[in-house]
């Protein structure tokens, strides 16, 4: 099971994680990452985050991801729900959920497709802070930690 | 013909520009762009900012087909 | 927040998460592992897994665990519930969540911690199987990841 | 008189092992348990198997004070 959502809806990681779980006998892991709008540090607390992405490409380029972290490790499911629009302080933005027998298999492909959701797919943020508006600049450490992967190969 | 998107912050600036345009490579739009809107032209001309056509990642100097989409994407901040 | 809890009691995943979740505004990344009662390959399925603990001593060594993440990692909280007694297939053995601003720190967090679990902490497992019962083997992939940490000093 | 705790496989082998016995250190524990239970002696000379003395992993020739808890503990299977 390989599920994709791009929705400006929430979502619930405890249906997530049942679902992944009671896929089969043989899942004996389950590793979830969730990614929440928080407080930029050192620049005092956000009003809101604006998520815009390129509808199309950016199925795709999830559905790429997804495919290749299937043929790199072992893997029983995956679960990857990417929300778009206004976002405020605390709410979910993102979540990887993934199933496996053994558990290397879940934690290094749900951190693969984390590295590279951040670097490679089409998504981008816009703060509201203090009346001002500003976009997100990628980070090096993310880059640095998509690039890891690469160097695995 | 060929439509054009704009995303990130290059859609800020990007708001009068028309939705399409006669050229024939990705590198040719960006320099018809920068005659009528130099702002624009020196965000696309930044070296991060990438080019896509139908979805895939080109090279500027890509041949455009009739109809193509062709999309500017500043660095992208996912997750 | 550190919460350590060794338990006959199922326990229930989403309720962990909310409380890692809301901690503070800084939380940026929540990352949960669930281990799983799961059939073992090649042995078919088994009947029920009984997991003994030695009281006291179990949970004095989770808690040096829980602190050597907290001084290796940039926490904000952890959470960890190991389940003794008489397991089935499907059942829920154990959970690790991790909150953290950065997701790298959550991700390497949660795995060091499961990779400590299963090398270090004093749990034995039987497993009962068409009317026989055994004890199950600690695997060398195991020690090996649990190795890996020590490595990295 | 030291108390005994017996964990994993080593608890189906000392069924019958009184729960405290007189020794200076787990090595000699090791030795009287032998003699009386065999099979228990093997599994106790098994490379992998740990001693600790409340709650502490320790070395064979731990000097044992009166009234301490000592534990024989087969690999653990955590998680």
């Amino acid at each position: 099971m390989n599920s994709l959502r791009i929705q400006a809806e929430d979502f619930d990681l405890a249906a997530e994680y049942q679902s992944l779980r009671q896929l089969s006998l043989a899942v004996g892991a389950v590793v979830t990452f969730t990614g929440l709008v928080r407080d930029f540090e050192g620049q005092g607390s956000i009003d809101s985050l604006s998520l815009q992405h390129y509808p199309g490409m950016t199925e795709k380029l999830l559905q790429e991801i997804v495919d290749q972290a299937n043929s790199r490790w072992n893997l029983l499911g995956t679960s990857v729900i990417h929300r778009v629009g206004k976002l405020l302080p605390c709410d979910q933005i993102v979540f990887v959920g993934v199933a496996s027998q053994h558990r290397a298999d879940a934690f290094e492909a749900a951190q693969f497709v984390m590295d590279y959701l951040k670097t490679k797919a089409t998504f981008w943020k816009k703060v509201e802070q203090d009346g001002q508006q500003y976009w997100v600049e990628s980070k090096d450490s993310d880059q640095a930690a998509s690039q890891r992967w690469a160097n695995d190969d | 013909m060929v439509n054009l998107l704009f995303f990130g912050r290059l859609g800020d600036f990007a708001a009068d520009v028309p939705a399409s345009i006669e050229a024939s490579t990705p590198a040719q739009i960006r320099e018809l762009l920068a005659a009528d809107f130099p702002a624009l032209g020196a965000e696309l001309h930044e070296p991060q900012v990438l080019v896509s056509v139908n979805q895939m990642i080109v090279s500027w100097n890509q041949k455009l087909a009739e109809g193509s989409e062709v999309a500017f994407l500043p660095p992208v901040t996912g997750g």
